[in-house]
């Protein structure tokens, strides 16, 4: 009996716990708190947060290669099905419309993407402070958090630094969160209120044609161009043209409904796989935390600036808070973009000028992946 | 590799990146404005439904079969 | 021609049938047929009924390591995914309010597990009966027959003895589905006419916070004493908490509808795929339907008991009939102890008091099987 | 600078493409376009066609072991599971009612397999033109098609003849979508304007319980007749029985519906993997598109000739355009029959008449694949 | 093996091949007139609904269960 | 391992298993009474919406995206 009584003591969470998993199925109840009770991403990090818990469970090995979150971890996000299927759900989510309807703004997308290789050459850079040693692959799969879109940044850590995917994910998935509270400061900063008054003239209308062939357009430019971006552009493609078709109804619905839900709920807790303590507590974090917000405020601020070049080339009829939205964070920082403009004019409805770069934005990140993926993995 | 390398590749990465980007998304801009010229012309303000009309043949099938079973059932109870 | 027709024949199921993959098939109908016009547990024994019929046909080994069961096994249930991703469903389909509005009666689930233990010594009792061989890790996978719930009896039994799963599983989901047959006159011989009459009084509101901490706090519970419960009772948890999060709407209805359905197709098939001849036509398999009704009978009697001593110690506003719904068998059993009480007073509503005592139950089985696992796995 | 401009150069896809993946992204494109525009099986053409591009893009090894369609190829059609589970949902979907009301005409369903294995023996004999070359196992795959049944053709191919896997899935699913263009001709040749006009009686009632008996005693038949369609048409039963058993219409719901659209596009996908131009760019192609419409045409006459049979031995009650519906293509080929039957006259509806034909096809096929799978494979 | 034989092995098929497919749609058409003629018997009009009575037992304890839920929170209502 | 010795071990976890069961339920039951005091404290009639307000961030950007693409819409129409 006793001999039962001490395994079962062994067996105890608190009889193997160590600081770390303690801490850090704190933080994992800090992510949930914040997406329940502040509504940071809560399709995203209930699931992670929920995940680092159960990953940091003593004895239990849920994290483990034949445990549920290892399971997922190994068939879902190591092979890169994922991220993709998500994409794919996304692709059969977003309407190209307003980006088809006025294509220049795509520029803002493009420019937005600053934010990724300046936090690159900054992930480098930290080198220099003693204790961090970040690698090339490192340092790319950092500075993806500069793209501001989730899939995107764990497909590439998942191929370029598995060890920081953790991390990278829910620096991602926070820093999106908080999109409308790092983004308005640098807003108001960079443009002037007359800037910010700017109305912008209604859209046209896109044909239903033009939005078929656009996803086709697409693909095929990236593959001529960019064959490194093609899993990630090509399952966006691949949703949009269900959705776009017309025809196909039925898997359009299921992607964007409950392929992508069942998929989410999975990728979540696989992320979550990757906070055990061991890796996660690190003075690596740190940095990337911090690297994450410069890379998004450094995104939004070439994005402004871009929108700021064409307010003046444009002669005063591209509103340069649009700019803003170019780092992706589909639709928060079209969102926020739309409301700053109506604290400057309460008649300036941006949301549908600001959908435009805010999807290019998507486009622009999964093309700078590419780059990363085909000169850095 | 020593960390002036490194810095060194690292500026290389984004003159590179930021290249793509802008060459890519340009590309796609031109794109754009080409699809939209040559499609006006091949869609007419009604032409703009061709799609629907021989597109979803599973459901129309689908439909075609469903209102004959009820036909069908209709009949029988009519009968019986 | 000749040759032709002779490797045709050999082919055919007529020439190459066992007595026992007849038999087998036979045993398959009967549980479709238990299910279809008895209504035993259909969502469950259809699949395994039928998987049952596919796992026996000859020549074609569909529950081979190349056939479609063989693989459902081998990556669902092999790797306990399966059974985990149904609880997680039950989370999210499960309303913890009434437990949560009177605690105290959880006590009665506690006592109902009484049943598994018991079980288990009787297991390995039926060792002195020639022919029968049960390992310590056998009688503990025959015992958690008692936790009267299936995902918690087929993970336990998969980890411990999967030789066993399929006449495990046909146990438990054929007892749960027996429940009214079963439990009634336990509940008629251990009550009085008295007893049975008690009315209870309304239960309190329970607010949305309380009800958002509860899967946190019981996760905690777990993964402070028993992590070797955490993956089933964490899953449940999950579930849960995204249900009464409210937050991720559309994860908490993808986890209780698509997903649960599709993973109960697959799991009911893959079990299916242990029905095969050679494993269950034992002796083994009649100990095994034995021990699983002792199991059940001995699980309701001794949460009536436990229900008798509240009954005394509350002064009489505790029926004790709620107490045989602590075996869990989710919703079956409180319904049946609705019924008895209401054959004993029509006015005696017990439906919603007996819920925190069933759910209760399926904690209780969980941290049975926890423990089970840490000490016998 | 240069050495990193000349590696992404090195990396572009127009630094890599090879004449056959320009081709073959040019078919992949054109089966997007007969499935959008042209409306030729869309739910399968635009992934086949998606995952055809994706195959052919240079350098992103999509479709090889690591890629996304390689993995959906290696796990879901390698193994059987994605037509199995297609097969399944089409069961979901089906109702035997009219096979059943007149069981008589299934006679029909199995005189049009008669394509399949006449176009074996064709397979064989292009064997005397130089270049080609079938093996045994090669011809039975090509000569499903005539079974004009896209899972059971899938099937077949992947466990027959996995490189010739695309070809065959594009010209099954092309052919069925032709079907309306490639059966009225023959129709109109091999029967009368007499014949066509024959009006058939309304069909009796099938009560519930005979429909829950027949996938169980078609089940009974293949397995014990012919054992090796066990898995093909066991997977139709069950998705049968689960919709006629009325007991569990959340699992039918979920199999016809969620469940068939996922594997719908992943199999698409992958079957789009084998559009690889080394395997499809072969003059064995066009070898098998010839094979597969010989298959079609002959399934269709051998169909109208035993419908004529028929016409005469039932002393003109049976009109034999129904007997064109016998080579499945559901329920495409019986929306044809009853199309030709009105222009013979305008108060002919045949529609219900040719399902029972229809889905025996279907059966017919699953056997005749079983046939092949046993003596061949 | 030469192109005769192979040609002689897929005529042979050919003959078991639809000689399987008729064999086994023909016992199929015989086992459904059975079943048909033997189901009547068994089912009166009336009797026809026998499965449904005993059979969506989930769905039932279900309602039961959320109709006791209403109920319940009916009566917290009003109390409150 | 002999009969006795396995017998008394299952004796064992007879008693370690129903302990368990009664010590993690039991504190379950403090845990749920100690929050069940707590939480009413924060929470006032009015206070249990704040989830709401602030939570389903998505569904909401959702709709202000959606209602501002029908009001363009409409626009559109009236115009042209
Ligand atoms: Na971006
Ligand atoms: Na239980
Ligand atoms: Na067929």
């Amino acid at each position: 009996m006793e001999q039962g009584l001490l395994d079962l003591w062994a067996s105890t969470g608190i009889a193997n716990f160590t600081l770390g998993q303690v801490i850090m199925i704190i933080i994992g109840g800090g992510l949930i708190y914040l997406a329940i009770a502040k509504g940071f991403e809560p399709l995203l990090l209930i699931p992670i947060g929920f995940g680092g818990v159960l990953a940091n469970i003593p004895v239990a090995d849920i994290a483990g290669p034949e445990g549920l979150l290892g399971i997922l971890y190994h068939s879902g996000i190591e092979s890169g099905v994922f991220p993709l299927l998500i994409f794919m759900g996304v692709g059969a989510m977003t309407d190209f419309g307003p980006l088809l309807a006025r294509p220049s703004l795509m520029i803002l997308g493009a420019a937005a993407q600053f934010g990724i290789f300046f936090t690159l050459f900054g992930a480098i850079a930290m080198n220099l402070i003693p204790g961090m040693e970040f690698t090339m692959a490192d340092a790319a799969a950092i500075a993806i958090i500069g793209g501001a879109d989730g899939p995107t940044a764990i497909y590439v850590a998942s191929r370029l630094a598995p060890d920081l995917l953790g991390a990278i994910a829910v620096a991602a998935y926070s820093y999106m969160a908080l999109v409308p509270i790092i983004q308005p400061p640098i807003m108001k900063l960079l443009t002037t209120e007359e800037e910010r008054k700017t109305k912008m003239t209604q859209l046209r209308h896109v044909s239903k044609l033009e939005k078929i062939i656009f996803p086709l357009a697409l693909l095929l430019v990236t593959l001529l161009l960019l064959p490194s971006a093609a899993p990630l552009v090509g399952m966006l493609c691949f949703g949009n043209l269900l959705k776009e078709s017309g025809v196909v109804d039925r898997l359009s619905n299921t992607a964007q409904n409950e392929l992508i839900n069942i998929v989410t709920i999975f990728l979540g807790l696989a992320v979550g796989s990757k906070l055990a303590a061991d890796k996660f507590l690190s003075v690596e974090t740190i940095g990337i935390l911090l690297l994450g917000m410069v890379a998004f405020s450094i995104g939004t601020a070439a994005g402004l600036l871009m929108g700021k070049l064409m307010y003046r080339l444009s002669g005063g009829t591209v509103n340069p808070l649009i700019g803003a939205a170019g780092v992706s964070a589909v639709p928060m920082a079209a969102r926020v973009a739309n409301k700053i403009g109506l604290q400057a004019n309460p008649q300036n409805f941006l949301l549908m000028h600001a959908m435009g770069p805010n999807v290019a934005g998507v486009i622009g990140s999964a093309v700078a992946a590419g780059v990363l993926l085909a000169i850095v993995g | 590799m020593n960390i002036d390398q490194l810095l060194l590749q690292s500026l290389q990465l984004l003159g590179l990146g930021m290249g793509s980007v802008f060459i890519i998304l340009c590309l796609l801009i031109i794109i754009i404005q080409v699809i939209a010229k040559l499609v006006p012309e091949v869609e007419s303000p009604t032409a703009s439904a061709p799609l629907p009309t021989s597109a979803p043949a599973n459901t129309q099938h689908i439909a075609a079969i469903q209102s004959a079973i009820h036909q069908y059932r209709r009949n029988r109870q009519t009968k019986s």
